[in-house]
């Protein structure tokens, strides 16, 4: 049975991959399972300098959805590449960095000093939990690309994965990362959510606005996958909302080429090792021989 | 690998001791790693994706197998827990977090302090200590006396009582039994403590001053219960820290109340 | 306890309306209860023409939501006029008419023969489930600003309510509203979403993509009327996930002057009238004499 | 004013008659209204927010103000029913939905067609019935003879069987069954059908050939059980109808299939 995929050059072992800020940097999921079962790993979105991230609360459940306000806590570059890089290298599978900055200078630094150093490198351009950066660039046409065709001319080695954001049109801005040299593109990152505490009457978040993930997105995310994949001819990876094997296909079945599972390694950590197995018992049960006899293979 | 850390077990006991404070005790159907006190599960309280995130509970008891908790209802989620009946199977990840340090050798006397629901983390602590022969003293805090009986299964020689309607011993917090205790603390004393932050931010103080070891159990509001969501963290002198992580159990003078 | 709000110079006994497409005629609600306790009610989506709405299935229940595709089935203008309208006119409450045309001219003959008829029109701008109309006039900035100045123009007596498609950008959308003459802004109608049966590999609906609603949506609706309070000073009808008296209340605080339960009538009939009681309790409980009290008091 | 059609309801039993089908009986904690053959309810399967819709179920009988209903797993809802024990509560709306109308003078001999879980609906109808001393003909299709043991309650006279298996009864499927005796249909016979497409649309398309009149119960995807969603339509030749409100019973010769 064929389970693997190739996002353009990069051959994946099967379509599933642990979503950015969902997997830190795969020392914990590391002790449960062995990482090289999965078809790859990204590591938590990483910025030039590391940053502290908001204070708490920065988590609120919702309907069938966690509101997340973390900040985009991470050790930054320097011991990315010191510490936390070399540990998930001692697996034998693709590693995603995930990259945020604040202007595209940072941007472009950090493309530089990760590429050969990943596989891929997945541009975060959507994040709303930040004030600076991320939702800027997220919904600005002539920013996103001009920054995915910067970043795409520096790297020589490693592939690249434009994330875009639900905030803004989905047709629009995967033709915008394919035309700007995107290798593949990904969505959705969360979804921009707010919640209030009645009995004090203020915002749950300091910033107000936080993302929202979890099964509750899956409708949107896999509408908006099906945007993208009507649009572009660049591999598509689908993330939103996926807990169980049932929901990796309904994205693969729409066109997706991978999936990422997020918040369903916090309710289970051997969530994307499940999917893999239900995906394989799917395959099985119709008599599937290919993973790309799915992929796509919807009938209008 | 240890392909064990998500398991389902089945409800062998879901009893009121108080209205609202239940004992739960669950028999593992699939293998998994042995709890040791101050750690924690993570418990599903749904079959279903709503609530979404599994909920922590303190392991009160690990015995014959079975994982007992001890939980008061708080939320929609505790609330779902408390209806479910014997019989039912539930979902649970875990062990999570650093257990308690065991007392090193110079330590002569350990102290307990914690009130309410803080004894769940603490009880399964007291039992290995008094299983090995450690001088112990209890100093325990409840709103009213009723609430004692979640006690009842504790066997510990020394165990001091503060109520703070006055139905039974001390009238007052834990602090205030704490406060009126507190010139028999010797630096060779060791604290345990669980409860309210009030009372670990309380503990803390007293026991820098004092110059006293003290480890304390934190509570956060939790995704995932094993560092990867960075969702729990708390302020600390070098800088946020995850409490299911680096905690739940905390030493004194590292966290920033 | 006065729990009376106004929408412009529209008296709301209370700020909850049942939402368009939910409520039917009032026909169904008015054998459970006494309709005229709600602060409105709205009526499901009138076009000119009757409309036969589309093959079954319309139906499709995902995470804590549900995707619809009903096409808008309604009985047209005419009967609306003749045989609905005087149904619910019995009951003293004001009466909000949903419209949906599919060009500027049926707005207008829609706006001009409710003109009076109904206390406000609600501008369904919207509404992903038909091909022509909705979507197109939701998301283009010139044909929204010139159909709310022209609906605004014709009508005379009745209230104009625009309500904006979550997929367009709420503060923008919001202030071509407000300044093309809305009285009032309602929000949000369904998200776009999608499923996909897995073992036929079709897309559930004919139309492929369907209208999300219930809990799920409600921290992205929450999030969106947040917004719009912010960019204009109309009046604001919060809309998404109502289920409970709590969840009315995250959105009156946050500033909605009113909201609109949709879903929610269908777990149970009374939602509604559930809603307006338990704001009653949380009034009490906190001492708050008048609902403008809370309106708009988020503490940031 | 009708403010009893949304109530809750505590579990008298729920029990397996069948490894997929079971027998739920529930106690009403509210008023409600009384239900009539035919009519079905909206029962949580759930107490949170998902699974989210409540799901229709045809009220199998209805004594001593306990109403009881027979459902089979068929997929999350159903299965999240079928855990729940006694002394659970449910939330319900209802009753809703047209009932079947009452055969009137001129009808001789009532046919009861129908198999699988379609007896649900039908059974309080034939309890009616036989209680007026009406003459009945049941037709019951099974997949096998364990299946049978739904029908242990139903006291009819004259009830023919047929299992897709051949271990009980008649060889092959209920409009097997029914194209064996349908000789014996006369013009003055009443058909009540309620079961999968195909046996509804075979029927349907008999009884207009014969001239026979028959009420047929539908089944579709609802939302809300009582007509606002407009979720729940079938084709008729007035276009379409909503299952829930001018149904779920309806006449020969007006759905199109
Ligand atoms: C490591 C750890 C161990 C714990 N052990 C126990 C235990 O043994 N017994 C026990 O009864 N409880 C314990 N708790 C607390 C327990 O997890 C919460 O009471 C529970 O998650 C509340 O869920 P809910 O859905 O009922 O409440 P919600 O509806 O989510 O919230 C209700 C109220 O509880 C507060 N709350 C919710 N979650 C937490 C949390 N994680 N920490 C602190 N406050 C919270 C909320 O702020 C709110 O005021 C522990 C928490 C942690 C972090
Ligand atoms: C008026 C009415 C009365 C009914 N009475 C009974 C009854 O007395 N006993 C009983 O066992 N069942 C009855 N049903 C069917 C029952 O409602 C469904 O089996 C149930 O809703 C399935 O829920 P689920 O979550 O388990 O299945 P899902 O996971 O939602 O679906 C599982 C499978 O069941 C099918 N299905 C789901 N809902 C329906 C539906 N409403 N109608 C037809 N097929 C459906 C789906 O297409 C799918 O193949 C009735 C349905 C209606 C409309
Ligand atoms: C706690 C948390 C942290 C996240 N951090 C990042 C991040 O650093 N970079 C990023 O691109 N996406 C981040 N995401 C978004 C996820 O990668 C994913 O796009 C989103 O959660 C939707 O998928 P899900 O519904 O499966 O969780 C984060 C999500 C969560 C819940
Ligand atoms: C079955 C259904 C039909 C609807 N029909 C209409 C409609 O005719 N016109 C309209 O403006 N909105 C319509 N809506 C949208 C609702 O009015 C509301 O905006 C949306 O459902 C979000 O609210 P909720 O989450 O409370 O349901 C419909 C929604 C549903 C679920
Ligand atoms: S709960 Fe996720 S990091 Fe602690
Ligand atoms: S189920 Fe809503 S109209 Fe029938």
């Amino acid at each position: 049975m064929n389970l693997s995929v190739m996002i353009g050059p990069l051959k994946l072992r099967n379509p599933v991959i642990t979503a950015s800020g969902t997997s830190g940097y795969g020392e914990e999921l590391s002790q449960y399972f062995d990482l090289s079962l999965l078809g790859a790993i990204t590591m938590k979105g990483i910025s030039l300098k590391p940053m502290e991230g908001n204070p708490p609360p920065r988590l609120w459940e919702t309907p069938c959805g966690l509101l997340n306000s973390i900040g985009l806590q991470n050790v930054g570059l320097e011991r990315f590449l010191r510490e936390k890089l070399p540990f998930v290298r001692r697996f034998a599978l693709p590693v995603i960095a995930n990259i945020l900055g604040n202007s595209l200078d940072e941007y472009m630094e950090l493309a530089e000093s990760l590429d050969g150093e990943v596989e891929a490198i997945e541009l975060n351009i959507s994040c709303p939990n930040v004030k600076k950066g991320g939702i800027f660039f997220g919904t600005d046409r002539s920013a996103v690309a001009e920054l995915v065709s910067a970043v795409k001319k520096t790297l020589k080695k490693s592939l690249l994965i434009t994330k875009l954001s639900p905030q803004a049109d989905i047709k629009e801005f995967s033709k915008i990362a394919e035309d700007s040299g995107s290798d593949a593109i990904s969505l959705i990152n969360t979804i921009a959510g707010m919640a209030v505490d009645i009995e004090t009457r203020r915002p749950v978040f300091k910033n107000i606005i936080a993302g929202l993930s979890g099964p509750a997105i899956k409708p949107i995310a896999l509408r908006m996958v099906w945007e993208a994949v009507s649009t572009v001819k660049i591999p598509v990876i689908g993330i939103g909302g996926i807990m169980t094997a049932e929901d990796a296909l309904e994205f693969l079945i729409t066109g997706a080429t991978a999936i990422e599972a997020g918040t369903a390694n916090f309710i289970d950590p051997l969530s994307s090792i499940k999917i893999i197995d239900g995906i394989k018992q799917y395959m099985n049960r119709n008599g599937i021989s290919d993973i790309r006899q799915i992929i796509g293979s919807i009938r209008l | 690998m240890n392909l064990s850390i998500s398991f389902k077990a089945e409800i062998v006991e879901n009893t009121a001791i108080t209205p609202d404070i239940f004992k739960l005790t669950l028999r593992p159907l699939d293998s998994f790693s042995e709890p040791l006190p101050g750690q924690f599960f993570m418990l599903s309280v749904s079959e279903s994706h709503d609530p979404l995130l599994k909920r922590p509970f303190s392991i009160f008891n690990f015995k014959d197998r079975e994982l007992q908790f001890l939980y008061r209802i708080r939320g929609r989620g505790t609330r779902l827990l408390s209806e479910k009946k014997q019989g039912q199977r539930i979902s649970l990840t875990g062990p999570f977090g650093k257990s308690y340090p065991q007392p090193d050798k110079s330590t002569q006397e350990v102290w307990i302090v914690t009130g309410g629901l803080g004894i769940a983390s603490l009880n399964f602590m007291i039992n290995r200590l008094t299983g090995e022969g450690q001088r112990l003293k209890v100093l325990y805090g409840a709103r009213t006396g009723p609430e004692l009986r979640i006690l009842e299964d504790i066997r510990v020689k020394e165990i001091l009582i503060a109520t703070e309607d006055g139905t039974e011993g001390f009238t007052g917090t834990v602090l205030d039994l704490f406060n009126s205790y507190s010139m028999n603390l010797q630096p060779s004393s060791l604290i345990y403590a669980c409860g309210p932050q009030a009372v670990l931010s309380f503990i803390d103080q007293k026991a820098q001053e004092r110059g006293i070891k003290a480890y304390l159990s934190l509570e956060e509001r939790m995704a995932c219960g094993f560092g990867v969501c960075l969702g729990c963290v708390i302020k600390t002198k070098e800088g946020y820290k995850r409490v299911c992580k680096e905690g739940p159990v905390f030493r004194e003078g590292e966290v920033i109340w």
